[in-house]
């Protein structure tokens, strides 16, 4: 299979974040490129997390350059990010539980959609084809990730492994260039977890998306992705293909030492 | 320049009053993550309750009104009721309501304001009562004479016994083992809950101490202005002290009180002539929430880091 | 049970994305409106017109405009009755002021006043959250009264500060009589709830409802916090001054700007808790409710249970059933009535199934 | 539409499908549930993709007589591909989608395929992987493009391209496909249905317009039935069941078949659409009941006993309120009153409210689940036909319903019996022939041009049609007393617990039988029992299930006792069967019936341990698990006698 990758997407150089005396990332420097899979992992604490709210924005790293298609990006809000085609999962799923799943993906291309509030009072007419538009892409998004027979259902009463896959379904919907998961995989049986990787090759293969995933399941990190990013204590200790990084000594170390 | 002073002693005494019904909303707050928007009601049902008993007692016990011995058993037998409401506030409201979000519990402490208001009304009357601590209303005799400035007496004392109450409750938190216990509470719930402090039997014990807070708070504020529906609106005066001084800080609260206390006479005095008065209602608020919008987390408040 | 909606498949995101998806509540919500529209204003007395009828609708419209704000966008307001007490300052202005005014656009005028109020005191949601944005609402609440009763203007200098309202006269017709009343209001009333609906159901909707489920996850799909809830306080302002408006024009007829103090908006809020937060047709369930509940504890305590409770109780005992049902609700179902409306039909389309 | 044929004779599906196009253009054909609505192609629109298809599909080379594979679920494009190759005078050749890959194979080797038009990636791959034994393939379509974008197999084709080819393809030449159409002939071959051989390998049914056109007609025509119905069309392409009431009756009388969203969606699907004509094998009905049952015992104590009470009412006259029949008064309101408060909804949540006819076939059905449906208002119905007669011999008549029989002679149709009571039938929907097989379609069709069903039965005093068995398997037991295995297993399996049973019997001194539970139903009972289980395997060796079983077998036989015919045929001694019998397994056919004699040589250790005696039996079956591996299965199964009844003289059969 080959595979094209392409321009850097996004460049980190030096990045480092402070939480008041603690400092959750130091110095951290690596790059994506278009179309590719790029995993970060590491120890529990290591900053991962940290790592990706620092590229769509939640967090703003005191020290350090991010270079997003080739602009030096200046301090930007999560919403800005989203507006240039980053769209990312959580960790801890961060559905809307009082809505439905379709409502719920729909949100997920409010960026795209141009009607406003008054538009929405009177409805019919341009709010409705705009809703009816964006639904069509909405529903292709739902056939893709298979949750069609949960489309009405309210998020809050699915269980867990679903609810990851509506939250992918949401960044989806928002076409975005480069996603973020955060342990899209994490609490999910087997079967579950085979679901959800062969989800996100798709994704990359069909789409062309770049990825960013966090993930602690060694095993699917070593099988989907093509870089690797080791951080450990906020700091990076490894960088490379998956087979680089897991004969890194360095890595090695890390991992045994903190009894993974 | 005496004026003035004089504004600001009696702005800081009232202050001090404030800081006392801000108390109440903070113990609970500490320990429960509640907002008790019903400790305005309970000042007013503790005030109520203790006249009430001061009316019924002569009849039931002999000691006439006025004397001492009328005085300490209606004091108990209010402060009583005050941990028997707050325990029952506790058990019945509160606890079905255990880890939902804080707004419901905010909510539920409205109804919980209307109901305590019914209750208290339904059993003592409606009627604006007077309650006399044997305290005079009337200027320190040694300010008036010596700096011309008139300064109430009752004030004083009353921000005396106030002082006292905070110093006392201070030490009790600091050196009793109930009081650790609340204070390891107020830091995690999960954490002291997982070394085996008893939450609801420190909930129990917070809210008996709110009651008796608030008993106090009754007191003085019935004492001052007599006891009807109106000492309700106490709570309203703690809310803007309590911005300011953050939801969680015992020395917030005071400093917040005097702030708002200070500011609101002064600025009722220096300012209000000029938009015709009246502006005490809501110029603690409009300041506090200046106050916010430069300082979200208040005086004295934690900043909250949202985690993702 | 009466439901029967096999056959009732869509065939087109339009049929899909209804008001009413089963039509069996199209057809009840049609005979509903047919039933307040031409039977209603022949049937009822002008008792239940004006004391209760107009003041639900009212009521209801406020409760409304606080549920867009607290159910649909997640910020709490305590000041409900100060942006209505500007909706009919406003409105009574504009009608007062400018020569041959329309009444229905005074009170569109009227309702905008108090949208850009609603955004001035909206601006601390930006910073603040939950209970300490409810004290800061308090802050418009206490100002806004205090605004209207200090300065004469708003009031056209009248005695402290009531104004009367002016004779409502819309294309020669005059709406003075009770069953006139009742018709405009419901007018303004159902056209203002429909519109609602259609935010809700729409992006707009969508966005107050992310950000107040989650508004981290909000921001990072794009939606701008900000602009999102500023827009919701100024609807649901709008929606309040609406409602004071009429509450002034059809209902009262004349008001002080203290008729619009913390209790009035503290009703508006027990209207959202009893009826369904979060829900258009619980705002009005829940004002009927409220307004409807001291009617029948009158006549309860009026009649036979009145000779076995002292006075002081029963006269207190609107207080304390209030008090009581919010705790109720807010424990047992913190989604009020509209939600035991909503579980009561699910049952009936799973009839005789359980579930 | 260019309908050049004119005036021609509606004598062929294609030209059945242009004239809908004509004279109801607007009219929904089909409806799919997709992208969450049901998405609607009118006739016109119909119309215009299968000439795309069938345009494209000459484009490819497609020639008159070829052979073109149809796998996949229920999909318009995949009824328009069957429509598309009978315009071209093509043969389409039906798989079912669960085959595994030797099966596709052996069909596709058997039919010499060029041509396949499959559902998606799944069946490509199949195909792909028998590709080597399988040399005729050329061209493979593919419906949904989903996971193929790396496939680089030059014979991949996407529906959709192919659709584009044959849209410029007809706009040159739009005379093309006319005449293709007008070439068509009513006794040339419109489908081949493979029969699923209970014994042997399988056969193509070659089927001819003529035939499924005229079983349409009688059968649209029997039930009045018109361009408004509509079917939900869930049932596999390849039964023909499917193609008589989706494909055949839909393109005869106009009206609209639903494509469900996907197997887990059918329930709900179905009762979105509310379809006014249904078809279903008896075990969907009665999956429906037992979930209607299951649901109903977590309702309260009110609901129960109003629920109870009024399916009481139903029993006693639903059915004949249902078939016209004079009923009381009093009964007639209680009825009306049931029907508002249980049938109604009833019939609501299960997506029967709008039903004017239903049908089920392919098995027997039991009494009991036959007489609920009707009793509550639903005009189920039982036909009885096979594959070689387009399912089409003979249909209940509305109002004259029996539960044992499967109703008179449908139009057209001549049914009689043979001396030994084989069921011989004639008529126009007989096969043409099965394929290449001229030696099995000549000894299926005797001299006289009937048509030998192989099955048992005889006539009421009503001309009802009663089945007994398979006529080879109706045996003789020592004492040379009739022995009818199916007629016993369908007794078995009326009883809610039990999901299979085979009886053996024949040349034998006594009856005994292997036995299913039903895992849904005996799990459901035993967990109200508190009876703790892990898996079919425990649970089916448990006393209780025994003994559980064992009542039932003792109220077939207190049955069998009643019937002087079969009075010998009591079970004398059972067992359970470790595993459930799976066609993966090779011991069910697709449609789920039993394969007798497979059973037989898998399990003889175990019959032979029924006959002599044995109170266990050790056995060790290989199985073959859904993801393809293979396991073993292993046990020591119990063995059990049975109460038997003295046969009851006093009552004759009809």
């Amino acid at each position: 299979m080959a595979r094209q990758f392409g321009d850097v997407v996004i460049d980190l150089q030096n990045i480092s974040l402070r939480f008041g005396g603690v400092k959750a990332l130091t110095d951290i420097s690596f790059n994506v490129v278009e179309h590719e899979i790029r995993a970060i992992i590491g120890p529990n604490g290591a900053g991962k997390s940290s790592m990706l709210n620092v590229i769509n924005g939640v967090y703003h790293p005191q020290e350090g350059n991010i270079i997003f298609r080739g602009q030096q990006r200046q301090k930007m809000e999560p919403y800005e990010a989203a507006s240039q085609g980053i769209a990312r999962t959580f960790q801890n799923i961060a559905l809307f539980k009082g809505m439905s799943v379709l409502d719920n993906i729909m949100t997920g291309r409010n960026l795209m959609m141009k009607t406003s509030f008054l538009h929405h009072m009177l409805y019919w007419g341009k709010a409705q084809r705009e809703e009816i538009e964006h639904r069509k892409k909405v529903e292709e998004v739902i056939d893709f990730l298979e949750i069609q027979s949960i489309r009405k259902t309210p998020v809050g009463r699915l269980p867990y492994g679903l609810q990851k896959r509506v939250e992918l379904a949401r960044a989806l919907a928002a076409e975005p260039t480069l996603l973020l998961l955060d342990e899209p995989m994490a609490g999910m049986n087997v079967e579950e977890k085979q679901d959800m990787c062969r989800f996100i090759l798709d994704v990359n293969d069909q789409f062309g998306t770049t990825i960013v995933l966090i993930e602690h399941d060694m095993g699917v990190v070593m099988d989907i992705s093509d870089r690797v990013v080791v951080l450990d204590y906020g700091k990076k200790i490894g960088d490379g293909t998956p087979d680089e990084v897991k004969n890194d000594p360095k890595v090695i170390d890390a991992y045994l030492g903190t009894s993974h | 320049m005496t004026f003035f002073l004089e504004v600001l002693i009696g702005g800081l005494l009232s202050g001090v009053l404030y800081a006392l019904v801000a108390l109440g909303f903070v113990l609970i707050f500490k320990a429960s993550g509640v907002f008790n928007f019903a400790q305005g009601a309970m000042v007013f049902f503790a005030a109520l309750t203790f006249v009430g008993f001061t009316e019924v007692l002569p009849g039931w016990t002999g000691l006439a009104q006025g004397t001492a011995g009328n005085f300490w058993l209606a004091f108990i037998l209010a402060l009583s009721s005050m941990i028997v409401l707050g325990i029952a506030t506790e058990r019945v409201v509160l606890r079905p309501l255990v880890n939902q979000p804080p707004i419901t519990l905010f909510m539920v402490t409205i109804g919980l304001t209307f109901f305590i208001e019914g209750v208290a009304q339904g059993i003592w009357g409606s009627h604006v009562r007077g309650l006399n601590l044997g305290i005079e209303d009337v200027p320190v005799m040694f300010l008036l004479d010596n700096f011309d400035m008139i300064i109430s007496q009752f004030d004083l004392i009353a921000a005396g016994i106030a002082l006292v109450l905070f110093v006392t409750l201070a030490l009790l938190f600091q050196y009793t083992k109930v009081g650790r216990a609340l204070r390891a509470v107020a830091d995690d719930h999960q954490a002291a809950l997982s070394v085996g402090i008893p939450l609801k039997h420190i909930w129990a014990i917070v809210w008996s101490v709110a009651g008796f807070v608030a008993l106090i708070a009754g007191l003085i504020w019935g004492a001052r202005n007599g006891v009807q529906f109106a000492l309700t609106f106490t709570a309203l005066k703690a809310l803007p002290v309590l911005i300011l001084g953050g939801f969680t800080s015992v020395p917030g609260a005071i400093i917040g009180g005097l702030i708002i206390g200070a500011s609101e006479k002064l600025a009722e005095v220096y300012l209000g002539p000029f938009v015709g008065g009246g502006i005490e209602g809501w110029f603690p608020y409009i300041l506090a929430m200046l106050f916010l919008l430069v300082r979200p987390e208040g005086l004295f408040g934690e900043k909250h880091i949202d985690r993702v | 049970m009466f439901y029967r909606e096999a056959g009732q498949f869509k065939a087109s995101y339009q049929a899909d994305s209804r008001i009413f998806p089963i039509r069996q509540d199209q057809i009840g919500f049609v005979a509903l409106m047919a039933f307040l529209f031409l039977v209603v204003p022949f049937i009822a007395n002008q008792y239940w017109l004006q004391a209760v009828l107009i003041p639900v609708l009212i009521f209801g419209l406020a409760a409304l405009g606080l549920n867009i704000l607290t159910g649909y966008a997640g910020q709490l307001s305590l000041g409900s009755a100060a942006f209505m007490a500007v909706g009919a300052f406003g409105t009574y202005n504009f009608m007062l002021r400018i020569d041959g005014m329309p009444f229905l656009v005074a009170i569109l005028l009227g309702g905008l006043c108090a949208a850009a109020v609603g955004i001035l005191f909206g601006l601390p949601s930006l910073r603040i959250k939950g209970f300490y944005l409810a004290v800061a609402t308090l802050a418009a609440q206490f100002f806004i009264v205090w605004v209207l009763v200090k300065f004469g203007w708003f009031s056209n200098y009248s005695s402290s500060g009531v104004i009367t309202a002016q004779r409502v006269n819309i294309l020669g017709i005059d709406f003075r009589s009770p069953e006139m009343k009742y018709l405009l209001t419901l007018t303004v009333v159902t056209v203002l709830a429909l519109l609602a609906k259609n935010m809700v159901r729409s992006s707009t909707g969508r966005k107050w409802m992310a950000v107040r489920d989650m508004d981290v996850a909000a921001e990072v799909i794009g939606i701008r916090l900000m602009r999102t809830k500023l827009q919701a306080f100024a609807i649901s302002s709008f929606y309040c001054g609406v409602a004071g408006a009429l509450y002034a024009y059809m209902y009262l007829g004349t008001v002080e700007p203290e008729g619009f103090n913390l209790d009035l908006s503290f009703k508006i809020l027990f209207m959202i808790i009893i009826g369904g937060v979060g829900s258009i047709m619980g705002s009005f369930i829940g004002a009927a409710f409220i307004v409807l509940l001291p009617v029948l504890l009158n006549v309860a305590f009026h009649g036979s249970i009145g000779a076995f409770v002292p006075a002081d109780l029963a006269s207190n005992m609107e207080l304390i059933i209030f008090g009581s049902l919010i705790i109720f609700f807010l424990i047992v179902e913190p989604h009020g009535l509209a939600r035991l409306w909503q579980l009561a039909k699910e049952k009936l389309r799973l009839w005789p199934f359980p579930h | 539409m260019s309908d050049t044929s004119g005036q021609a004779a509606l004598d062929t599906f294609p030209r059945l499908l242009m004239h809908h196009a004509a004279v109801r253009p607007n009219r929904p054909a089909m409806r799919e549930k997709e992208y969450g609505i049901w998405q609607t192609y009118n006739w016109a629109e119909v119309a215009e993709n299968v000439r795309a298809i069938a345009c494209g599909l000459a484009e490819l080379g497609f020639r008159r007589g070829d052979r073109l594979a149809i796998i996949g679920d229920n999909r318009p494009r995949l009824y328009w591909s069957v429509a598309a190759c009978q315009c071209l005078g093509g043969i389409p050749v039906m798989l079912y989608q669960d085959a595994v890959a030797e099966e596709m194979a052996y069909v596709l080797q058997d039919a010499e395929i060029k041509f396949a038009v499959v559902e998606d990636q799944e069946q490509v791959d199949k195909m792909l992987e028998i590709l080597p034994d399988v040399p005729f393939v050329e061209h493979i379509v593919y419906d949904d493009p989903r996971g193929m974008r790396h496939y680089t197999q030059t014979m991949l084709k996407g529906l959709d391209e192919l659709q584009e080819m044959g849209r410029i393809h007809d706009r040159n030449q739009s005379d093309f496909l006319n005449a293709e159409i007008a070439k068509g002939a009513s006794d040339d071959i419109s489908i081949m249905l493979y029969t699923s051989g209970t014994t042997g390998k399988p056969k193509g049914v070659c089927q001819t317009h003529g035939a499924f056109i005229a079983a349409a007609k009688g059968a649209t025509e029997f039930d009045k039935l018109s361009e408004n119905e509509d079917i939900l069309s869930y049932l596999p392409m390849a039964w023909v069941g499917d193609h008589l009431f989706s494909f055949a009756q839909a393109m005869y009388a106009g009206f609209t078949i639903n494509c469900p969203e996907s197997g887990e969606t059918v329930m709900t699907d179905l009762r979105e659409i509310g379809p006014t004509y249904y078809f279903a094998p008896p075990r969907v009905f009665e999956n429906l009941l037992t979930t209607v049952m299951i649901r109903m015992e977590d309702a309260g104590a009110i609901k129960r006993k109003i629920f109870s009470y009024f399916m009481g009412v139903a029993r006693r006259c639903g059915a004949d309120i249902l078939d016209g029949k004079p009923v009381s008064g009093s009964d007639r309101l209680q009825y009306w009153l049931g029907n508002l408060l249980v049938y109604g909804p009833l019939k609501n949540v299960l997506g029967m409210s709008r039903i004017r006819v239903a049908y089920t076939a392919g098995a027997a059905i039991g009494p009991d689940l036959f007489r609920f449906y009707r009793s509550i208002g639903i005009n189920l119905k039982q036909l009885y036909g096979q594959t070689e007669t387009c399912a089409y011999v003979c249909l209940q008549p509305d109002g004259e319903i029996k539960l044992d029989s499967v109703g008179k002679p449908a139009p057209f149709v001549e049914v009689k019996l043979a001396d030994n009571g084989e069921i011989l039938v004639k008529g126009p929907m007989l096969l043409k022939a099965y394929y290449k097989r001229p030696d099995a379609t000549a000894e299926s069709l005797n001299e006289d041009g009937y048509f030998m069903t192989g099955d048992a039965g005889f006539f009421d005093e009503d001309g009802h049609l009663k089945i007994i068995d398979r006529a080879k398997d109706v045996g003789k037991l020592n004492d040379g007393s009739m022995f009818a295995p199916n007629f016993i297993e369908n007794k078995l399996k009326f009883f809610q617990h039990v999901k299979e049973a085979v009886a053996f019997g024949n040349e034998r001194d006594f009856v005994t039988a292997f036995i299913n539970i039903d895992l849904e139903a005996v799990g459901n009972w035993a967990e109200r029992k508190g009876l703790a289980y892990a898996g079919y395997t425990d649970l089916a060796q448990q006393d209780a299930v025994y003994s559980l079983i064992r009542e039932g077998i003792e109220q077939v036989n207190a049955d069998l006792a009643n019937d002087p015919m079969m009075s010998t045929s009591q079970i004398k001694r059972f067992l359970i069967l470790h595993k459930e019998l799976d066609a993966d397994d090779g011991e069910l056919t697709r449609t789920r019936k039993v394969r007798r004699k497979f059973i037989m040589e898998r399990y003889g250790v175990l019959i032979d341990a029924l006959y002599e005696g044995k109170q266990s039996q050790y056995i060790e079956t290989e199985v073959k698990y859904e993801d393809g591996r293979a396991g073993k299965i292993a046990a020591t199964l119990r063995i059990e006698d049975v109460k038997t009844f003295a046969p009851q003289g006093g009552k004759q059969a009809a």
